[in-house]
Formats: C-alpha cells, sequence, structure tokens
C-alpha cells in the first residue's frame, strides 16, 4: 500500500491546470440544453404524455407490464384517429425503482419534454416523490398501482387534485373477501407485510373491518427489505395458531418467505392469502409453491368477460403470447383510454380540462368490465377478484379459479378535504 | 543557509500563467460558466443543475476524505440523506425563533459533523484503518436507511417525507421565495462555490498537509508526533458535516427524501463519481460527480441497461490505468503541454 | 420448551447457512487478504448458472457443480487479468472487487433479464423433531455447509497442500524462498474461494429469488462473519462469527421487530470491530 | 559522568514474544549528546530495544526513562513529542510527496512559526544534502537519498534523541563516509544524542562513539571501538558464528 508508483498523477493533479475541465463543463452543459429548446405547440403536434416505469431497478419485474398497458392503449387511441385530431405521444422516463430519480424524471419530462400530463409511477414511495413536482409545475399524474388509500397527512402524495388513482385501495381489495375467508377457513388471522406504509395501512384497514366481523389478529410482523431468512418468523406464525395468513409482503422478500414457508411444510397447515402476488408474482413462483393459495385483486388474466379477451388478444397481438399482464398494467391501459375521453369530453388539453374531463368519467371497455373514476376523492370505482391459485397450473390462463367477484365495488371515501 | 539558486516551487513567485492553469484557476472558469448559464438557458436544466452541483458537493466530501487523506467511505449517501431528513424535519417543526430552513441547515452541519466525528472517533482512536473503515460506512448506510424505514412515525418510512422549498428569509428585508428555478440556482451554486473554496483551502493549510501525510503514511506521520486519528477524525467529521449539509439542501430542492437515499447503491455511485472525477482534485471531483450524474440520467432513457454496465467497466478503468482519473488524465496533457 | 427447542434449531440452521454464504469470502479474505466486495456478485452468478441448468434440464446436484465450476472460471479469468498484480494493496483489490460487482450484476442483468426466477426445491418437504417441523433442504445445506467448511479445515490442516498454503500466508517472502510458487498458490486460493461462493449462490438458490441482487443480502453480513471470527479461521472463525451474526439476528428478532434485530446486529458488529479488531478468537 | 547529563536510562528493560525472549534484562544509559552505537549478530535485539524506545513495542517488563521521567507508558506519539524520534530499518517515507513536503510535514509537528518554516525546512535539507532535490518526489530518490531524507525528517522534528536502524545499509561507500559525517556532526554541532544500529564495521570505527554489543537480547559488552575489538568475548560471538 505504502509504495505507491502511479502516485504520481495524484500529485500533478493537485498542483495542476484543469482548464479542460472547464471545457467539458461547457459542453455539457449545452448537450444538456439542447433538447430543452422551446416548440410552440399547434394543433397537429402531438398531445404528450410522460410515462414514469420503474424499467431497471429493484422491480423491473413490475415495469414491463406497468408501461406495457399504456402502450398498447396509445396504440388504440392513435389507430382510431387520435383525440381532437392529436395523436397520443409516449415520453418514457426510467424511474430506476428509485423516488430520486422519479423527482428527476419527473421535471425532466415536464420541463424539458413538456408534456401535457403523467402517468405512472409505480410504489407509493415513487408516487409521494412525484407529488410536490406535479403539484409545483400543476400537471395531472394518473397512478396505477393497488395501494393503501389517501390519508390527508400524506399530501401531496395523495389527496392531490392533481392526481388520480385507477387502482384499488384495501376497502375494495380485502373489505369484500373477508367474510367469505373467515367463513370458510376460521377468524385468526397472522398478518405479515413488508415494512413499509401499504402493508402497514392495508393491515390496519383490514383489521378494522375484521374486528368488526368478529375476527382476530393472532399475529402482526414486518419485515425489512432483503431478508433471506424466515425460520423466526414461520415459528410465530405456528405458534400463532392462525387460521389465514395474510400476506402484504413484496418484492424479492415475497418469494423468499413463500419459498421456505413451502419448503417446512406450512402449507397443509395453514391458508394464505396474498394482495400483492399478480401473474408476474406468481408466475415467479412457481405452481409449487403458490399452489392453493388465495390472491384477491381488481384484475387476473384469466377473469371471463368479453372485454379481456378483447383485450388480451390485442395485448398479446403487439408484446408476444408469452407476455404478462396485470393490474397495473390494466390500470395504465384504463388510465390511458380514460384520459383521451376526457380530453374529447371537454375539447381541451390542458390541467383544468383534463381534472374535470376525469371526474366521474365510465369506460365501458376496461379489461376488467365496466370502471368509473369518482369525482369526489379521484379514486377508481372497480371490480373486486378473489382467486385461488390452481394446483399445478401451467400459465396464466389457468393459473387462478374465480372463488368470488363483485363487479363494481365502491371503496370508503378517502380520508381527505373532498371534494378534491 | 547558503544563497543558491534554488530550483523549488515554492521560492519562486507565482507568475499570471500558473494562476490560469491552477486548480484554482480552472475553478473561477467553471463556476463563472455556471453563473452565467441561467442567462442563456432556462427550464429543466436550470432546474436540475443545483442538484447535481450538490451530487458534486457530496462527490467532494467523498473525494476530499479519499484523495487527500486516503479513507474510502461507502457510507457518504447515509450523511447526504440524514442532511435531508434533518432539512424535513427542521422545515415541518415550524423552526422556533430562527427560521427553519436556516435551522436545517445549521443542525445538518451539526448532525453530519458531530455523528461523523463520534463514529471516526470511536474508529480511528482503536485503529482501525483503510478497509475495515470501509465496510463501517458501509454497514452505516445500510443502519440509516433501515432507521429510515423503520421510524415512520418520524421519517414517513419507506414511502418518504416532503420537504417544503425553502425561501430566502432576510429579516427585516422581508423573504425571497426559491420556488423558481433561477432563484434557487443563484442560492445553490454560491454555496457549492464557497464549499469548494473552503474545502480547498483546507487542502493548502496545515491541516490538509498533515492529512496527505496520513494518506502516504500514516505509521510515519505517527513516528513524528502526530496524532493522526485525531486528524482523521476531523476529516471524517468535516466530510460528514458538507455531505449532510448538501442533503439538506438537496432535500429542500427536491422536496423529497426516501430512505433509499442513504443506500449502499447510491452510496457507492458517489465512489464512482470520485474514481471518476480524480480524487487527487476537488474540482475534478466536483465535475464528476455534475457530469456523472447529467450523462446517468440523459443515457439512461436512452440505454439504461448498458449505460451502467459502462459505467462500471470505466470505474474498473479508471483503477487500473488511470488512477487520477479524468481529471489527473487532463492535468498531465496540460502539464505534458507546459513543459515544451 | 418446545420454544426453546425451535430457537435452538433455528439459530443453527441461520449460522449455518450464513456460514455457507461467508465460507468462499473467508477463504478469500483470510488467505490471500482480499476484501472480495465481489463475493455478493460470485453467490449471485451461481444462482442464476444453477437456475439456467437446471432450467436446461440438468439434475439438480450436477447443475450446482457446473454452477460452482462456472462462477471458478471467472474467479480465475478476474484474478489472472485483474487482481493478482495487486495483492499486496487491499485497498485497490477492494474497489477493483465492487467493480467487478458492478460490471457483473449489470452482465447478468442483460444476459438473464431482470424476471424473477426460481429453482425448484429438490429436496421438498419437512420433518417432524419433537413437534417441530424442520425444512428438509434447509438441513441439508446446513449439512453440506458444515461438511464443507470440516472438510476444507482437514485439508487445509493435515495435507501437503494445506501446510504449503499456510506457510505462504505466515511468510510469503519465505515461502517463495523454499520453493514455493507464491503466485500460482495465491491464484489457486483466489478460485477456491470463488468456487465456493458460486456453490454457495447455487445451494441457496431453490431458498431465495433468483434476482440480480440475491447475493448482496449476505455480503455485508458476510464480512462481519469473518471479520468478528477473526481473519484466517477458517473453521471456528466462520462458524462462530455466523453464530454471532446470525444467531444473535435470531434472538433479537425474538424480542423486537426485524429491522431493529438487522441494525441492532450490525450496530453490535461494529463494537466488536472496535473492541477486538481481529475477532473474537484472537487475543490482543 | 554526572547524572545530571543522563538523557535515556532503561532499567531491566525486557521484551518476550510468546516464548521467545528478544531483549532481557537491559540496563542501557546514554548521556544527552551522545552517540552510541549498538551492535550485535542477527537476532541480537537491537530492533527490538530501539521500538522499545521509540514506542513501537510494549516492554514486557522494565522500565525507561527519558529526561528524568519515566515514559515506559507513554505512546509513539508522546515520545515523539518530547523528542524521541525514529527512522526505520526500510525508509519510511511519504512516498508521493516531494523531498520539501516531507521535510515539511515534521517540520509543522513542531512549533516552528509559520513564516520560518520554508528557511527551517530548506535549513534541514542542506544538512542532509537534499537542498537541490527539494522537489524530487521521495519514491524516486536513491536508496541513500531516502535515508538522508529519513534522517531529515527526524531533525525537522526538532529530535533530541535520534533513533537510526541501519542509516548506511545500501549505501555506496562514499555515501555511508559522509553518513558518518552528518551524524557526527550532528552529535558536535547541534548537541544531539543518537543510537546507532550498524553492520558496517568501517563506519562504526570512523564514527569514534561508544558501542553497546547486543548478544542474545544481553548486553555483552559496553566501550569504545577499540575495546570492543579486541574484546575476547565479542570475537567468539562474531567468529563463534562462522
Amino acid at each position: 500500500m505504502k509504495k505507491n508508483n502511479s502516485g504520481k498523477i495524484i500529485q500533478i493533479t493537485r498542483r495542476s491546470a484543469l482548464k479542460g475541465m472547464a471545457t467539458t463543463a461547457g459542453v455539457a452543459a449545452v448537450s444538456l440544453a439542447a433538447p430543452g429548446i422551446i416548440r410552440r405547440a399547434s394543433a397537429a403536434d402531438p398531445i404528450k404524455v410522460g410515462v414514469i416505469s420503474p424499467l431497471t431497478g429493484a422491480w423491473t419485474v413490475y415495469g414491463k407490464a406497468h408501461s406495457a398497458g399504456f402502450e398498447l392503449a396509445v396504440d388504440e387511441i392513435n389507430a382510431a384517429g387520435g383525440v381532437l385530431g392529436r395523436k397520443f405521444e409516449i415520453i418514457l422516463g426510467d424511474s430506476k425503482t428509485e423516488p430520486r430519480i422519479v423527482v428527476e424524471q419527473a421535471n425532466r419530462l415536464i420541463r424539458q419534454e413538456r408534456v401535457d400530463f403523467l402517468a405512472g409511477t409505480f410504489s407509493s414511495a415513487e408516487r409521494n416523490a412525484a407529488g410536490p413536482v406535479v403539484t409545483s409545475a400543476n400537471k395531472i399524474l394518473l397512478y396505477p398501482t393497488f395501494y393503501e388509500g389517501q390519508e390527508k397527512e400524506y399530501y401531496p402524495g395523495v389527496c392531490n387534485k392533481n392526481m388520480f388513482m385507477f387502482g384499488p385501495e384495501p376497502t375494495q381489495q380485502v373489505w369484500p373477501h373477508l367474510e367469505y375467508m373467515m367463513n370458510k377457513f376460521g377468524k385468526k388471522f397472522f398478518m405479515i407485510g413488508s415494512d413499509y406504509a401499504w402493508p402497514r395501512v392495508t393491515n390496519q384497514v383490514t383489521k378494522r373491518r375484521l374486528l368488526e366481523l368478529g375476527g382476530e389478529v393472532v399475529g402482526e410482523v414486518y419485515i425489512p427489505f432483503n431478508t433471506p431468512q424466515y425460520e423466526s418468523v414461520l415459528r410465530d406464525i405456528r405458534a400463532s395458531g392462525a387460521n389465514i395468513i395474510f400476506h402484504t409482503l413484496t418484492g424479492s422478500d415475497t418469494v423468499n418467505f413463500r419459498l421456505q414457508y413451502t419448503a417446512a411444510g406450512m402449507k397443509k397447515d395453514f391458508v394464505l392469502w396474498t394482495v400483492d402476488d399478480e401473474e408476474v408474482v406468481t408466475s415467479g413462483l412457481g405452481p409449487d409453491v403458490s399452489a392453493g393459495d388465495y390472491v384477491s385483486f381488481d384484475y387476473f388474466m384469466s377473469i371471463e368477460n368479453p372485454n379481456n379477451t378483447a383485450f388480451l388478444k390485442r395485448f398479446r397481438a403487439k408484446f408476444g403470447k408469452d407476455a404478462l399482464m396485470n393490474t397495473v398494467g390494466v390500470a395504465m391501459y384504463n388510465a390511458a383510454h380514460m384520459a383521451a375521453m376526457a380530453i374529447e369530453k371537454t375539447g381541451e388539453v390542458s390541467t383544468d380540462a383534463l381534472r374535470e374531463g376525469l371526474k366521474d368519467i365510465e369506460f365501458e371497455n376496461g379489461p376488467q368490465g365496466k370502471v368509473r373514476m369518482r369525482g369526489l376523492d379521484h379514486q377508481m370505482v372497480l371490480p373486486s377478484y378473489l382467486m385461488r391459485v390452481r394446483k399445478g397450473w401451467t400459465g396464466v390462463n389457468d393459473m387462478f379459479e374465480e372463488i368470488q367477484s363483485f363487479p363494481s365495488v365502491e371503496p370508503l371515501d378517502a380520508r381527505c378535504q373532498l371534494p378534491l | 543557509m547558503k544563497q543558491r539558486t534554488l530550483k523549488h516551487r515554492s521560492l519562486l513567485g507565482t507568475t499570471p500563467g500558473d494562476l490560469l492553469f491552477s486548480e484554482p484557476g480552472a475553478a473561477l472558469i467553471v463556476f463563472a460558466i455556471l453563473a452565467l448559464l441561467p442567462v442563456f438557458f432556462s427550464g429543466y436544466m436550470i432546474y436540475i443543475l443545483p442538484q447535481y452541483m450538490l451530487f458534486g458537493v457530496l462527490a467532494m466530501s467523498l473525494g476530499l476524505l479519499w484523495g487527500f487523506a486516503g479513507l474510502v467511505s461507502f457510507g457518504q449517501a447515509g450523511f447526504f440523506a440524514l442532511g435531508a431528513y434533518t432539512m424535513g424535519l427542521s422545515m415541518k417543526s415550524g423552526g422556533g425563533i430562527i427560521d427553519p430552513a436556516y435551522l436545517g441547515l445549521l443542525l445538518s452541519l451539526v448532525v453530519g459533523g458531530i455523528l461523523a466525528a463520534a463514529v471516526g472517533y470511536f474508529l480511528f482512536s482503536a485503529g482501525v484503518r483503510g478497509t475495515y473503515f470501509v465496510l463501517v460506512t458501509l454497514a452505516l448506510s445500510i443502519m440509516l436507511e433501515q432507521i429510515a424505514v423503520s421510524q415512520s412515525q418520524i421519517t414517513g418510512g419507506w414511502n418518504g417525507m416532503f420537504i417544503d422549498r425553502m425561501s430566502l428569509n432576510l429579516g427585516p428585508f422581508g423573504k425571497i421565495s426559491l420556488f423558481d428555478d433561477a432563484p434557487m440556482y443563484y442560492v445553490i451554486l454560491p454555496a457549492v462555490a464557497i464549499i469548494y473554496v473552503i474545502l480547498y483551502t483546507i487542502t493548502v493549510t496545515r491541516f490538509g498537509k498533515i492529512l496527505n501525510g496520513i494518506r502516504e503514511n500514516e505509521d510515519r506521520l505517527i513516528s513524528l508526533g502526530f496524532n493522526a486519528s485525531l486528524y482523521k477524525t476531523g476529516v471524517f467529521a468535516i466530510s460528514g458535516a458538507v455531505a449532510c449539509f448538501a442533503g439538506a439542501l438537496y432535500g429542500t430542492h427536491a422536496n423529497f427524501v426516501a430512505p433509499s437515499l442513504a443506500g449502499v447503491l447510491f452510496s457507492t455511485e458517489v465512489v464512482v463519481w470520485v474514481a471518476i472525477g480524480g480524487r487527487g482534485s476537488l474540482l475534478g471531483v466536483l465535475l464528476g460527480g455534475i457530469l456523472v450524474a447529467s450523462f446517468s440520467n440523459y443515457l439512461s432513457a436512452i440505454t439504461p441497461e448498458y449505460w451502467q454496465l459502462v459505467l462500471g467497466l470505466l470505474f474498473v478503468a479508471v483503477l487500473l490505468y488511470f488512477r487520477g482519473g479524468v481529471a489527473g488524465a487532463v492535468a498531465q496533457l496540460v502539464n505534458a503541454r507546459r513543459a515544451k | 420448551m418446545s420454544t426453546a427447542l425451535s430457537v435452538v434449531v433455528d439459530a443453527t440452521l441461520i449460522t449455518l447457512i450464513l456460514a455457507l454464504a461467508a465460507f468462499g469470502l473467508a477463504i478469500i479474505y483470510g488467505l490471500v487478504g482480499v476484501i472480495n466486495m465481489g463475493h455478493g456478485a460470485m453467490l449471485t452468478l451461481g444462482a442464476y448458472l444453477t437456475w439456467a441448468a437446471t432450467t436446461a434440464g440438468l439434475p439438480f446436484v450436477i447443475s450446482i457443480f457446473l454452477a460452482a465450476a462456472g462462477v471458478a472460471v471467472i474467479g480465475l479469468l478476474l484474478e489472472h487479468i485483474v487482481i493478482r498484480s495487486f495483492y499486496d494493496r487491499p485497498f485497490d483489490t477492494l474497489l477493483l472487487t465492487w467493480g467487478f460487482f458492478l460490471v457483473s450484476t449489470e452482465v447478468i442483468k442483460i444476459v438473464f433479464g431482470t424476471d424473477l426466477r426460481n429453482v425448484a426445491n429438490p429436496v421438498p418437504g419437512a420433518f417432524d423433531l419433537g413437534g417441530i417441523q424442520i425444512p428438509a433442504y434447509r438441513t441439508m445445506i446446513a449439512g453440506c455447509s458444515l461438511l464443507l467448511i470440516a472438510g476444507s479445515a482437514l485439508v487445509f490442516f493435515y495435507t501437503a497442500l494445506g501446510i504449503k498454503i499456510r506457510a505462504l500466508i505466515q511468510n510469503r517472502e519465505m515461502a517463495s524462498l523454499l520453493g514455493l510458487d507464491v503466485s500460482r498458490m495465491y491464484k489457486l486460493v483466489f478460485v477456491t474461494g470463488s468456487f465456493m461462493a458460486g456453490l454457495a449462490g447455487a445451494l441457496i438458490s431453490p431458498m431465495l429469488s433468483v434476482d440480480p441482487y440475491i447475493g448482496n443480502i449476505f455480503l455485508v453480513r458476510s464480512f462481519f462473519v469473518v471479520i468478528i471470527g477473526g481473519i484466517g479461521h477458517l473453521l471456528g472463525g466462520t462458524l462462530i462469527g455466523s453464530f454471532l451474526i446470525g444467531g444473535s439476528e435470531t434472538l433479537f428478532a425474538l424480542f423486537s421487530g426485524q429491522v431493529f434485530a438487522q441494525t441492532a446486529v450490525f450496530a453490535v458488529a461494529i463494537v466488536v470491530l472496535r473492541f477486538r479488531p481481529h475477532g473474537v478468537l484472537r487475543s490482543g | 559522568m554526572k547524572t545530571a547529563s543522563e538523557l535515556l536510562r532503561t532499567e531491566g528493560l525486557t521484551k518476550r514474544f510468546r516464548g521467545l525472549v528478544a531483549n532481557d534484562s537491559i540496563d542501557f544509559t546514554l548521556k544527552a549528546g551522545e552517540l552510541r552505537c549498538v551492535i550485535g549478530p542477527n537476532g541480537a535485539g537491537k530492533t527490538t530495544l530501539i521500538s522499545m524506545i521509540s514506542g513501537h513495542q510494549q516492554p514486557s517488563n522494565g522500565a525507561i526513562w527519558f529526561q528524568g521521567q519515566n515514559i515506559t507508558k507513554l505512546s509513539i506519539i508522546e515520545r515523539a513529542r518530547r523528542g524521541i524520534s525514529r527512522k526505520f530499518q526500510t525508509p519510511t517515507l511519504f512516498d508521493n510527496l516531494s523531498a520539501y513536503e516531507n521535510v515539511e510535514l515534521a517540520v509543522l509537528r513542531t512549533g516552528c512559526p509559520p513564516r520560518k518554516r520554508r528557511s527551517r525546512i530548506l535549513e534541514v535539507l542542506d544538512l542532509v544534502r537534499l537542498v537541490d532535490l527539494a522537489d524530487t518526489t521521495a519514491s524516486t530518490l536513491s536508496h541513500g537519498q531516502r535515508q538522508w531524507l529519513e534522517v531529515g525528517l527526524l531533525l525537522a522534528n526538532d529530535a533530541i534523541l535520534l533513533l537510526l536502524d541501519e542509516p548506511t545499509a545500501g549505501m555506496t561507500v562514499e555515501e555511508t563516509a559522509s553518513t558518518g559525517r552528518l551524524i557526527r556532526r550532528l552529535g558536535q554541532e547541534l548537541g544531539l544524542s543518537a543510537i546507532i544500529i550498524e553492520h558496517d564495521i568501517n563506519f562504526i570505527r570512523n564514527l569514534q562513539a561508544p558501542v553497546t554489543v547486543l548478544h542474545l537480547g544481553r548486553v555483552l559488552v559496553e566501550g569504545s571501538f577499540h575495546d570492543i575489538e579486541h574484546d575476547e568475548q565479542v570475537r567468539s560471538v562474531y567468529l563463534g558464528d562462522q
């Protein structure tokens, strides 16, 4: 270590000239600025939409369906001649699954690409990061993910008049199925989730209804991200005497936990109900690990209705027959179509017009059926499905079997200053 | 002392040419260019550049440690995030008798400095050196991230925390809003320049020279009677304070902070900036932070996978072939030119 | 009673699996002094290669050895191209192996994509021990871990090769005077460590989601295992270190949240490092 | 020999490494301004003795007195600040810094006021004959020059007692001779004391300093070079080895 034959370089560096650096900075400055040259909008110009998706980073797995849903919808809108004679143009930004990058990308899309509105962000943290940006720039954000619901204290990440929520929240995703699960399997719940807001709030909301129905929470644990080993948790679950494991782990921890839960031979003794694992994650789990578990969402690829059949046909034509869709991708799809309808309705491409137009808009062709954006709190009214993972499934078509469903579930009002 | 013609540079006066070709001269040009940019440009670039400049400051906080004292920290992002959280909490608290933003900035210096000093003293006084120090700082940033996640009632947990944009409180003369890009730019730019000047000054003072001694040969320095662990604690404290302060400004600029800002991946990104920029030169490091971060932003939209790969390869190449980084290479070129 | 027993069982399993994950690092760090920040990437590579081999239809047992061999080859290349000229500069090897991590993670993403993968559990089911269900596969890899570590220790202490390697570590100059080919020894050690890391990644793959960052879960923990156990104490050090890091996390988690347990273990590890920089097994 | 001028005294200084006894109850005294050579075959414990005096190793038993104070428990740093400064067997320098910067670091620890630093540095460089190489990076100096530079560091560090571990190792005959002249000058002109570990018999002879012979960790004999040269024990130790 002490002998450092390249020390000379370091030494010279400290002492001397970096004039070249200044030039580099200048060049970089110009390259930064070049795309920002102001363009004037005209009637024939496209309507620009900034889409922020997790294309790289920890949640890349969800990123594909996420951006694909929006792209498919935009193709359909443009094929039908666009809106007000203008086509949609997507400008994609990679969030890298990092809230910090969302701030950068949202600003880039708004300030430099001059998009008319934004869609996307994936996790609640990403959405929250975008909150102040869309508030100060006064742009609309269409948010697709199932999430914890809106509480005033998290403004401007929620309860924001510039945000529209296209995914389900717990009173839609969980409440409708609690009675069935309790009657069938028992009243004792063990809650396990990743340690952040979505699992915690989801559990809190679930608990409220559960207690009303006479249920009981016999254990509640939150797991830090990237936990490799689950011995003590599995032991606690076994000791708790629970009937149902209510599961809100996400990311790779979902897989880690489920692999070890299955390996411990606990599948036969408990019923597991997850509100996180859509087609992509369940595919990742594989049939042995996922079989027999319960899942609830607003959308599954396997739900049977004409809308979905037609939707999947178009989706597969564009993205290949093995491409996966999920609740988030479908929410992005709905978001694009509903934004187009809103613009058509108001005849104007502006934030105010889009906000007014989206309120109480109905979309007949949602892959999950007819859906409606509630004007009061910008929360989507959606169906809710409870599914069981089939034993020995071979693909998304036979992955889930339907247990029960509700075509249209009104969520509780958002805990915000209403109307937004 | 015999009267002789001596070649040592310290015995010769500096000529104007020397100034132009010295690091401060180059820094003057860089800051002048940065100061003029908002005159010619507006929009996203003027919005985002202050953020990258703060990344540059974060890089300088590591550059001081690594390039001058020979200590590598894989935990600088932890201090950066700590600063952002400090700012956020201070803005929420309303500040009491002093302006909350100023309180946040002040506290960030204190909190970052004290945490680094405590950790540094704890380790250095027991002779924990180089490689172990890296591992501890790595663990430190993981711990800070986990604390930010788990103390959700204070930090907002994994969902993050909102931070208002600060305004410039001029006391009796009122307040200047920093909501728009240009005013914010002209607050952050001088802050960055001042930090640069302070850090540069540190490197040429007695303290800075002793740091060089630690980097070159800590045992020799101890044998000369220097309390090396105290100097190392000192430089780590300065570095922590600077990173934390930059984080506070970043927080109020981005309006948001989440735990992943403290994470290992971001921490090590800083190491990459510094290596590429050239750890021996604070200006090189500053520009390394600004340029690599901005290229990351632009190129990642075009080729997200390959850009990271290129960055990784560049990092290895710098370690193997250009230990002085870009700044070192530029300096070599300039010196070669001048020698002719 | 059964809780106590199950805590013991859990702690044992965790200790041994962590020891397995840390073992390759312990070899490389302990014997040739390279802080291999690419250790996590080697675990990840081992897991992905296992996935690739099993997906191609190969039996699990063959797959894990192929995967380990693959990682050993990559380790060989890394050593030959980069590391071998930096053995006397631990700081540089630390950064260079981190560079290896950055590059190989991106290459993994490009080659294998970022979809969630998993390797089918080759030994499903659990067996009953006094009312406690113990997963068969985990028990099996815990056993493998013990065998590997004990076996390596035997080689290390009782074979001619092991004695040569130890001589080398104690005095590099002396070893070269004795006519040992120092650079070949170093290469051998580095490749063995890479092989062990690959094997660990392969064995762990059925328990975890195979993603590009799978190995990093173990990276910092593994370092603490090696440091706390004492560098160069291959058998006892690795096991004791694993017990103190992994086992104590289980114990902390009994009384607190999991997040707190992880943070607390790191804090304790740092304090131990401060007061016993050469590990708990070494005096002074 | 007046005790008033005593600079350093060790009492029963012992160092054990596991089973091995490196220094066995060494009583050693050095006057202010005295130069002393320590010789002995390999493994006699010369470097261990110096290391215990400089604080790089802690004695297993015994005490060290410096300027009338017990310094046995003091750290390297505290001893250096009292004026005990050590040159290592292989030159230990700030390799990537210039000779000037090397000496500057040593000066920075002393009470030298900033405006006098430069002249002090040049004075020291002049003394060790490196003033023309002030700008040269230490790692590119010749081995002999590196030895001198390290001696320069000790001088610039305001050392009173210089511990010189093989100062002429790797030097040419000419360099060795001028090193001898330098060390004598230090004693005569600057009133410094030094303990010099050496192998080069000519060097020791020319230095004309008292010699301590260590053997198997013990003081075998002490005296002038002339006495030592003709001492039977010494002869048997050196010749008996062959």
